[in-house]
């Protein structure tokens, strides 16, 4: 009796490729859709939110100031008579912006020096990541209180010279001093993990048989880096890049409690905390309403981080 | 008749998915005797593992019994109290597991990890309980068993470290070792070392054997009876000698034709079954192994056929097969 | 081993070095003329005298080139000579070693109630994974990593008023046994013990699906031993790594403790230095901030392979 | 087989250094493969066995040169090719391929079937754009699978169906020689039985070589031109199929023999075995002389201290034993 091998049976299903696996995992997982939902509700209010309200975040109104929350101001107003509602939702483009651009950049020179440190290995690897573990061991805080204490006042008279000689209203605006400063140094003290990551993606998939197979068809080091390396590492970024969002908006939100971050009178959550700080017996509303939406973001990125980390990485499957 | 030492009937595991449950074991029943040693056989997947660790209730999360009955002395196994259940595990079964690498606590002392089973069932003291782990060790044969008993698990080479799990397994003189592919992560010179003491422990200790592994040709040699598993069911339950002389289920028959034979010609195609086992959650309905089987006729796919006994044979010998009869016929 | 250690510490000096000559660079460029500061802030009557201000600048050395007054500078240090502070006049070093016990007392007992507390509720909720009772524990954990430390201070410090009327006004330090140590205490312990959770718990979950877990079970070890024997030690190895990770949260995070509780600390000499451009107690606190976070990270490194006798033998590199 | 052999491997040593203890403070060789020689004749199936750890697998990666080799000559077309670096030897890759072990890491999850085994066929310029997706269908068919799968990712695909895809991508560059590194060990029996047959009718059709490398003997068995055993970094012996079946001559080939299982339990059970003793030493240390000699049965004074000569006993079986005589 001989057994002749059959046509195989597959199931006839629209191919599913790992991201759109990954996709349909995530959505199924409730905390990260909350988070999700979270997410771009404060994208949303960013986007649209201080064109929607019916203050402006700036305009004082000293017969109504100290507020407590109504209808017509939600969430109350401040000393200066400022509708605190507006100013929260003012405060969050400040956060999503400074989270954005932040991460940006860190991620940028992160999976830049990660990337070239796994791949070549050796001395390069070596150096990168002495130099890595060094900025790490700085006190973060500190040092980008330092760097804005110290870089601030001389940019912005740079600034001020310009504007004398050019007259070019661009040198007039104090906010990109600001947001320079509060981009650059923050950048600078959040990149190491990313390098770390990367590196050690870089590291683990490099062994791979895939890449060997790939290295064993003749592909090149630059095709085997952008199709099968790059894409690969992908997913634990993700990761990365959701949680440091998330841990991007306190950190700045502490620097303007320091009075290093954004300067008043652009809103940021950190500066509202700070002043609500000063008053909170009198006026909860102050520090409770930034400090909660505060907290609804970091826990919004917490859980979609946490979300995609599950989708990304499915323990147990192949 | 020899004794019932443990008796399955009717065993369904389920594995919890998007989808809803899907059925991994469905209703298997096999039985081991006093003394004896049963081999169970089926490829990855065919759910043999799953079958014993849900004897002990060490299933892994999100999958778990769905019904049926296992009876070991008289008692059924899956209604035991914690307390009871945690009597028999190490106690009265002994389980050595496929990888001994992984299997072994990797921060713990060989001796420690020797010591449990005799410190929580005969609670012995930890002093007695390590001079008796000293006797275990060599009773599997490792030189120098004083000394290793000291030693950690990543300084035994892996033969040493299957040895070990033995003599974990068979601490309390359990009255049945339960085997998982324990030679499947070694080499074949020490598998066959593995092999021979467990052999020589049974003749020494009378205990009845379950070796569970993919390999038919290491089984020959060993068992008394062998189960061949398929998608989750028994397909064929023989001694050893007739499940070789004379396969009843044509899965069993591919597998046997499958092995590459010494008396092969040279280069000739192997015989291979088509196809691939199905997935939990997409068995066929009828019997699962028609979609691959070239004597597949319609009923094959509408009904599941019954465990029965073979025509003409002895009633130990027995084919889950609805053309179990006319294979035997084709065969002779 | 002490070969290792050797090496290690020995690669700190030039990062070390590299610190400090950032720090130093920026209060060099940076600072604006800090002889200045000192004479604007001074009461009224001292007089702006320009050539004063000359004279004492050349007595301090600061009219020399940057890498001389940088090498100055180092050699001072090597004889232990930390400079004197700009604002006071006091020793640097007398001022250091005034306010380091406080921080590092507060610190040491911050990461000794991190770990009586984390660690057996990460291990409980692990152990109980998608149960209530580990969604309660990772929720909370997740609710105290969304409130930022200077938030979470002045809340707790004015609840406690509200609550208990009569009470002190816990500020100030007594000491580690003194009862005003208690909120700071909490205050900075809350996001390490979240992060520890998470950590912990993670752990567990994996170390439960390894196979050694089953075999335990498989001899009839009771469920209490196979939590504390068989999940915990290997659970610990991963976690003691993130305690030193967590130095840097908590120098961080003592920053702002120490503002918000009036603790003589490290913290509250850092803004006071920082608000003052006092730049040799800057200096000398970033090196030790980084000093104390490298001999962290290599305690922890000398400790994995004691913790985990695998790593003893293991294979390093290629 | 008088005839000039595709490839030749002329001494090959391949020695890794790797640094031990906790902080890597202990820097030590691991001798992986040592004094390798051996040809390989076009059309044949020369099969490498051994124990885990026995350099056959050392053997096969150096050969590609995907481990650059310590020393010794891979002589392929008349050029060594063991000293040539990546960019001199990305044209040769196209002649010379592997299949792996590991179904489920031999291919880049976020590609496509279609463009895994695709990508050899553009990078190397084998056809026009516009015939590749027929291209891409001929090879799937070669291996035994459906067109529609080119559009499959990996992880749709059982074990059986991704080793046939790596194969499928093995063949796309046109080699003509394939090392299959344990192309089949991590699959069923039956799938194994499959994979086999394919493996045989692709050689038949396509003329390959292979270098198959593997520890199951029954199958070794079945396929293999000639057999290579190796143990502990060096060959042991070396001959056609029959003779090192039939006849085999080192005592750990003997051993190897009658330590695997037979599927008749009759003939198991009246069986003797002759089972060795003790472990495979460590390849950081290996024993002088005969590395076999602390296991082997028959050992003399001089396998401890002087290296046996390997050493052609007649009609091409090679073997590396003292008590052999010449």
């Amino acid at each position: 009796m001989a057994f002749v091998p059959m046509s195989v049976p597959v199931p006839d299903e629209a191919p599913v490729s790992l991201w759109r696996d990954a996709w349909s995992r995530l959505l199924r997982n409730r905390l990260a859709v909350a988070g999700l939902v979270m997410v771009l509700v404060l994208v949303f209010a960013a986007a649209f939110g201080p064109m929607l309200t019916p203050y402006d975040f700036l305009s004082q109104n000293l017969e109504a100031r100290n507020l407590a929350p109504s209808l017509s101001h939600w969430f109350g107003t401040d000393d200066l008579g400022r509708d605190v509602f507006s100013r929260v939702l003012y405060g969050t483009r400040t956060a999503l912006i400074v989270a954005v651009v932040v991460t940006a950049i860190a991620v940028a020179i992160g999976v830049a020096l990660g990337a070239v440190a796994g791949f070549f290995g050796g001395l390069v690897d070596r150096t990168i990541m002495w130099f890595t573990d060094m900025t790490m061991s700085v006190p973060n805080l500190l040092l980008v209180v330092v760097i804005n204490a110290s870089l601030k006042t001389p940019l912005s008279q740079w600034m001020e010279a310009r504007y004398l000689v050019t007259l070019n209203p661009f040198y007039r605006e104090t906010i990109w001093v600001d947001f320079l400063l509060v981009f650059g140094s923050m950048a600078l003290i959040s990149w190491p993990p990313y390098a770390r990551l990367v590196r050690a993606q870089v590291l683990t998939i490099r062994s791979r048989p895939y890449v060997t197979a790939a290295r064993a068809l003749g592909l090149t080091n630059r095709i085997i880096l952008i199709r099968y390396v790059v894409p690969n590492a992908l997913g634990p970024l993700i990761v990365a890049v959701s949680a440091g969002l998330g841990s991007a908006m306190v950190l700045e939100s502490a620097f303007s409690f320091l009075g290093v971050g954004v300067n008043p009178p652009t809103p940021s959550w950190g500066n509202m905390i700070s002043d609500g700080l000063r008053v909170w017996q009198h006026y909860p509303h102050l520090l409770a309403a930034p400090a909660a939406v505060l907290g609804l973001a970091t826990v919004a990125f917490s859980f979609l981080g946490d979300g995609l980390n599950d989708a990304l990485n499915p323990r147990g499957s192949k | 008749m020899s004794e019932r030492l443990l008796d399955v009937t009717d065993l369904s595991i389920e594995i919890e998915t998007r989808s809803g449950p899907a059925t991994i074991v469905a209703g298997i029943d096999l039985h081991v005797d006093k003394g004896e040693t049963l081999g169970i056989v089926g490829e990855s997947g065919c759910g043999k593992s799953l079958t014993m660790l849900s004897l002990l209730r060490l299933l892994p999360n999100k999958i778990r019994v769905a019904g049926g009955r296992a009876e070991f002395q008289g008692r059924d196994l899956l209604k035991l109290s914690r307390r009871e259940l945690r009597q028999v595990r190490g106690g009265r079964i002994g389980f050595v597991f496929q990888d001994p690498m992984t299997s072994l606590n990797p921060v713990m002392k060989i001796g420690a990890q020797l010591s449990e089973p005799l410190i929580y069932h005969r609670d012995m003291s930890r002093a007695d309980a390590w001079k008796r782990s000293g006797e275990l060790l060599r009773l599997v044969g490792i030189p120098g068993a004083e000394e290793r008993l000291h030693s950690y698990p990543h300084e035994l080479s892996g033969g040493m470290r299957q040895r070990v799990m033995i003599a974990a397994g068979l601490a309390c003189e359990p009255e049945l070792l339960i085997a998982d592919e324990p030679t499947t992560a070694l080499d074949v010179t020490i598998q066959a070392q593995i092999v021979d003491l467990v052999k020589e422990l049974r003749k020494r200790l009378g205990m009845s054997v379950v070796w569970i592994t993919h390999d038919l040709a290491l089984i020959a040699g060993l068992a008394d009876r062998i189960c061949v598993l398929y998608a989750g069911t028994v397909v064929e339950d023989a001694p050893v000698d007739q499940l070789f002389a004379t396969p009843g289920h044509p899965y069993t028959r591919g597998l046997l034709a499958s092995i590459p034979r010494v008396s092969g010609s040279t280069m000739a195609r192997l015989s291979s079954i088509g196809g691939t086992p199905p997935e939990p959650g997409r068995r066929p309905s009828g019997c699962a192994f028609a979609p691959r089987c070239p004597l597949a006729q319609e009923v094959c796919r509408q009904n599941a056929p019954a465990l029965q006994p073979m025509q003409g044979s002895s009633n130990a010998h027995r084919v889950a097969c609805h053309f179990a009869g006319r294979l035997m016929s084709e065969a002779a | 081993m002490l070969r290792y250690i050797a090496m290690r510490i020995l690669l700190w000096i030039p990062s070390v070095l590299l610190v400090m000559l950032g720090v130093y660079a920026l209060a060099f460029y940076g600072a604006g003329d800090p002889i200045k500061l000192i004479f604007l802030r001074a009461p009224g009557d001292v007089a702006y005298d320009p050539v004063r201000v000359e004279a004492i600048r050349e007595s301090a050395g600061l009219t020399k080139p940057f890498l001389e007054q940088f090498a100055n500078y180092l050699l001072n240090l090597l004889q232990g000579n930390f400079g004197n502070s700009l604002n006071s006049g006091r020793s640097v070093w007398a001022m250091i070693s005034a306010a380091a016990p406080v921080s590092f007392k507060l610190g040491l007992c911050a990461i000794v109630v991190t770990a009586l507390i984390a660690v057996p509720l990460g291990l409980v909720a692990g152990l109980n994974q998608n149960t209530k009772l580990d969604y309660t524990i990772l929720g909370s954990a997740l609710f105290l990593w969304a409130i930022p430390p200077y938030v979470a201070g002045p809340l707790l410090m004015v609840g406690l008023l509200l609550i208990l009327p009569g009470i002190h006004v816990p500020y100030g330090w007594g000491g580690v046994f003194d009862a005003r140590i208690i909120l700071p205490l909490v205050v900075l312990s809350f996001q390490p013990i979240a992060l520890i959770v998470r950590q912990t718990r993670a752990a567990v979950i994996e170390v439960l699906s390894e196979d050694f877990v089953r075999t335990a079970r498989a001899k009839g070890v009771p469920e209490l031993f196979v939590a504390l024997k068989h999940v915990l030690r290997p659970v610990l190895t991963p976690v003691v790594t993130q305690l030193g990770l967590i130095m840097i949260t908590i120098i961080n995070g003592a920053i702002f403790v120490e503002l918000v509780f009036g603790l003589p600390g490290l913290g509250r000499l850092t803004v006071q230095a920082l608000i003052n451009s006092d730049y040799p107690v800057i200096l000398a606190i970033t090196l030790i901030g980084s000093l104390l976070v490298m001999l962290s990270n290599l305690l922890v490194d000398v400790l994995y392979p004691l913790l985990d006798p695998r790593a003893a033998t293991s294979m390093k590199g290629r | 087989m008088g005839a000039q052999p595709l490839i030749r491997v002329e001494k090959l040593q391949k020695h890794f250094p790797i640094r031990l203890g906790a902080f890597g403070e202990r820097a030590v060789t691991v001798h992986a493969l040592d004094d390798a020689t051996f040809d390989i004749a076009e059309g044949e199936t020369l099969s490498l066995v051994g124990e885990s750890g026995c350099g056959k697998s050392t053997t096969g990666f150096a050969i590609l040169n995907l481990h650059r080799p310590t020393a010794g000559r891979v002589v392929y077309q008349g050029r060594d090719i063991a000293t040539l670096d990546e960019k001199a030897m990305r044209p040769i890759r196209r002649d010379l391929q592997i299949v792996f072990q590991d179904p489920y890491s031999t291919l880049n999850p976020r590609m496509t079937v279609g463009d895994a085994v695709g990508e050899p066929i553009l990078f190397h310029g084998l056809c026009k754009r516009s015939e590749l997706p027929h291209r891409i269908e001929r090879l799937l068919a070669d291996v035994g699978l459906p067109p529609r799968f080119a559009q499959r990712y990996p992880h749709e695909l059982s074990g059986g169906q991704r080793q046939r895809v790596a194969i499928a991508r093995a063949l796309a560059c046109q080699p003509k020689f394939i090392v299959c590194d344990e192309a089949i060990s991590a699959l069923d029996v039956s799938i194994q039985a499959q994979i086999i047959n394919l493996l045989l009718d692709l050689q038949e059709k396509y003329g390959l070589t292979y270098l198959f490398i593997a520890h199951d003997l029954a199958v070794v068995r079945h396929i293999s031109t000639r057999v290579g055993v190796m143990y502990l970094g060096r060959l042991a012996e070396l001959g056609t199929r029959d003779q090192l079946f039939g006849e085999p001559l080192h005592p750990y080939t003997k051993a190897l023999m009658s330590a695997v299982p037979e599927a008749d339990p009759v003939a198991e059970r009246n069986r003797h075995r002759q089972i060795l003793e003790g472990d495979v030493p460590s390849p950081l240390n290996p024993p002088p002389g005969c590395r076999f000699h602390t296991r082997c049965p028959i050992a003399m004074a001089e396998c401890r201290t002087i290296v046996p000569e390997w050493r052609d006993r007649g009609e091409g079986h090679f073997v590396a034993c003292h008590a052999v005589p010449a």
